[in-house]
């Protein structure tokens, strides 16, 4: 398998990678996969005053999802919530050259996202900051 | 230390530079240039004597006859030859055959295709640690059973085999054993004579020697024949045709020559370095030993690390050359077969790494590889979502 | 000169120094020892790239695409992976191949093995100077037909067969067409495109390159498949398993590689010295040329000699590494069947002696080769009982 | 094919091969084998005064043949007619080491040996000098 240097990139050192902290505004929370399909992605978005103030995830994954992971909380860092539900991560495919056959594993990060911004819509404000086994 | 390191001696070791050395005169050397197949003339008989010398070598590592060995292309095609030959040299007997589910893909391909053309196969499952029982080898046996055929040392986990008592089963069964020893050859002790082995696969490239040349040991006395898998002009009597390559056949006697001297010095530096990594790595949290901890060979350490995904672990040790479980790795497109029979689940054997040793191999690399695969997990852990206990 | 002087270059040529150098040192280099396909770790890679550049020197002798290319244990594996695979994968469409009766036995007993499986061979005698003729090869074409395998340059007699006449009938019926070209590939042009050409097996060491690796050209568009004969790891896109034989591939494609520049020259070269053996030896009463005349390629002289028995004639000549076509010498234990198809009776296939030549080839060993063989035949006859006109 | 060195020795230099010439006594000729059976042997025997005077042979035929008819003609050499009827060439084998393989093969030395007594006890006494084709 062959990496981008982009994708190395991400790897090495992934933005936004963790879990965000307490604090203002409302902290919202999605996942999408699972470990049997091989690769499973959380989401956590703190939303303040129609914003997404702060961007943060954790991936069990190939490195291409690793790096998708990266690049889109940094993308999505500042937009609105409805942008959650709108992001369309194929696009990440040309700027972190994922082939063909992996670009289907990039769709678990909308699922992600899309879950963030259902839980803000539910208003669900508990965010189970807690890790899974 | 040179980067990557080789971790990776069960896929195949570097050629012994005796053999290099050997190789290279037979190449070079105008007079021994000729077909061995040749017999009529003086060149032709000169390159055969260099074959038979060699076939005395590896024939000895083994303790048997020289003209119980015919060469092949490596253990692939002695796995074949073993499994669909003997099927085909024995059918009026019977078409059944016992083997497992965690032999090389060689022997399980090769009952698979035979079980297209109508023979019944048994496949036995490892217990969690690698093993096969002999006792389910024994009530797996039917009245029209033919073969057996299990591996010695398994070359994902390096678990050993019983073979001695499986073999004790078949014997008083009646029914021949074929045992693939590509990974055990040169480093685990293999008498066939006192072992009661009918049928024997081996490979140069797995032990110092080159790529591209094995043998299949065929017991005179209890087998005699095989079909043939491939037709041509009557090389290695009759049962792999095709002009012997001297250069290679040369090579592996030598190759097989110098384990058969090395043998005891080796096992034990790879069994020091295999426990040295072991006792560093199990420092991890989550980590887990693929096979039985006591029943193993030396040169294989097999782990697999909970919480971390294959391909990513994977390409975190791109300064190691190991073998992966993860799909993406090899030629097949599935997670380690072997250690999904061992029962573990898909992402655990994708999360597997094998780690093997050799002559080349030294402390030093194994201190590294050690705090570059905790530096990984570490990485890889800082942002999985899976808890593991105590990371 | 050197004794015996070597006239055997269609048995088995010695490996180019260049080919050699590059064997020795990819056995040499640690970094290049990995498992081809260990495609995960950089080692892996840096010796699946050699393999690959390979595959792309083999396809250019042949105006291939690389991955036409399967790489084997050399022309008889070929062979039989081209006939047998072929007969399998197409067994729904036909049952039934063409084929002649000289052959190499790695095609002959593939197709006699598929006649015990019960397919239907139609075997093609060739005219008395060796060559099978076009409209023969239709004639024999049935509706199930499904292949026609022949040979381009026969390895006993030298004569040419007129693949491009045969290859236009197999076109225009919709059979695929085999070609043996393991004594033509580097000695004669071949474009498999041009030539419409659909399997193609090939020898390296036929070639300055090592014994022990070989190739089938499989036409993407046109074949795409054929049934593997053994089963393993998927490597060859699984057409032929195994650990690929890096440094075997590798002198194989500088082999073919050296082979295409050197082709006008080296054809130029064993054309004459041929030429000057028959002017020299034709002198002899009672000497035939085998084969035809004209349709030949220049590496091969085959002659019988009347009144002169078999293995006589052959112990005559100790200081020549010739081929023979008595019995004894060589591991098949009848009288040439090549010649006997051509018509020969036994005691003149018998007395047959086949030259071959190759770059090494002088022509002063020739001037020795005619005085040896006319003082040899002197002395037989001086107390032979058979009366040879003009001797 | 392994030769021995006395097979070598009679190859290299034949005793007593080729044709006798005209002259006293009686001469016969008696021939074993055949080109199609791979070996043809010819034996020419001049008998006088109830003795074999001279012997002499041609053969087509493989190496240990060749030998054999050299040893043959030489051991019989001053032998009655009647030791040509009773020789058995068996008894080369030892001397020449013929493996097993092809000691069938002398037995047309026997057989060539016989008819020449055959002819001398027929009173034949035209000997067809002249070779085959
Ligand atoms: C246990 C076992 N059997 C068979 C083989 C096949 O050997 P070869 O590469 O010589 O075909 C291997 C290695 O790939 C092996 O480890
Ligand atoms: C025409 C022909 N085909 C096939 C072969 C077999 O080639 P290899 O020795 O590579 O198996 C030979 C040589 O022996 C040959 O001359």
């Amino acid at each position: 398998m062959d990496y981008s240097s982009e994708v190395a990139r991400h790897f090495a050192a992934p933005r936004q990678a963790g879990t965000l902290p307490p604090g203002p505004g409302t902290l919202v929370r999605g996942e999408g996969g699972s470990v049997e399909q091989g690769a499973l992605v959380v989401f956590q978005a703190r939303i303040d005053a129609g914003r997404v103030v702060a961007l943060a995830w954790q991936a069990y994954g190939c490195p291409h999802v690793i790096a998708a992971c990266s690049l889109a909380a940094e993308k999505l860092t500042g937009c609105t919530p409805a942008e959650l539900g709108t992001f369309e991560p194929l696009c990440l495919r040309g700027p972190l050259e994922v082939p063909a056959l992996k670009s289907g594993r990039l769709l678990i990060i909308q699922d992600a996202l899309r879950k963030c911004l259902a839980a803000w819509d539910n208003g669900d404000q508990r965010s189970p900051l807690n890790k899974r086994n | 230390m040179q980067l990557p390191v080789y971790f990776d001696y069960a896929a195949s070791t570097p050629v012994d530079p005796e053999v290099v050395g050997l190789m290279a005169d037979c190449l070079r050397r105008p007079e021994l240039a000729a077909n061995p197949a040749a017999l009529g003339h003086a060149a032709g008989r000169a390159a055969q004597a260099l074959v038979e010398a060699a076939r005395a070598q590896v024939a000895a590592l083994i303790n048997a006859q020289p003209d119980e060995i015919i060469f092949t292309s490596g253990a692939t095609e002695a796995d074949n030859l073993a499994v669909i030959g003997t099927a085909w040299f024995r059918q009026a007997r019977g078409r059944h055959l016992v083997t497992s589910l965690t032999e090389h893909k060689a022997v399980i391909e090769s009952c698979r295709h035979l079980a297209t053309q109508g023979w019944r196969i048994t496949w036995l499952r490892p217990d969690a640690e690698g093993l096969i029982a002999p006792a389910a080898v024994e009530a797996a046996l039917e009245p029209d059973t033919v073969l057996v055929s299990l591996m010695h040392v398994n070359n994902e986990t390096g678990v050993v085999h019983d073979i001695a008592a499986i073999a004790a089963i078949c014997r008083r069964h009646d029914v021949l054993l074929h045992v693939d020893a590509a990974q055990s050859a040169g480093r685990e002790r293999i008498d066939v004579r006192a072992g009661q082995i009918d049928l024997l696969s081996l490979s140069a490239h797995k032990i110092y020697g080159p790529k591209g040349v094995g043998a299949l040991f065929i017991d005179q006395e209890r087998v005699r024949r095989v079909s043939p898998l491939l037709f041509g002009g009557g090389q290695e009597r009759g049962l792999r045709p095709g002009t012997v390559a001297t250069h290679q056949v040369a090579g592996m006697g030598e190759a097989f020559r110098l384990a058969a001297q090395r043998l005891p010095d080796e096992a034990r530096h790879v069994t020091a370095l295999r426990d040295q990594l072991w006792s560093g790595l199990r420092q991890l949290p989550g980590i887990l030993l693929n096979g039985h901890a006591e029943r193993r060979s030396g040169h294989i350490l097999n782990v697999s690390i909970t919480g971390v995904e294959g391909e990513s672990l994977f390409y975190s040790l791109a300064d190691l050359c190991v073998a992966s479980g993860s799909a993406c790795t090899s030629l097949s497109n599935e997670a380690s077969y072997v250690l999904r029979a061992l029962g573990r689940p898909a992402a655990l054997a994708q999360s597997s790494i094998r780690f093997s040793f050799g002559r080349q191999s030294t402390a030093a690399e194994v201190d590294f590889a050690v705090e570059y695969v905790l530096r990984a997990v570490q990485h890889l852990r800082s942002f999985s979502p899976i808890d593991v206990p105590g990371a």
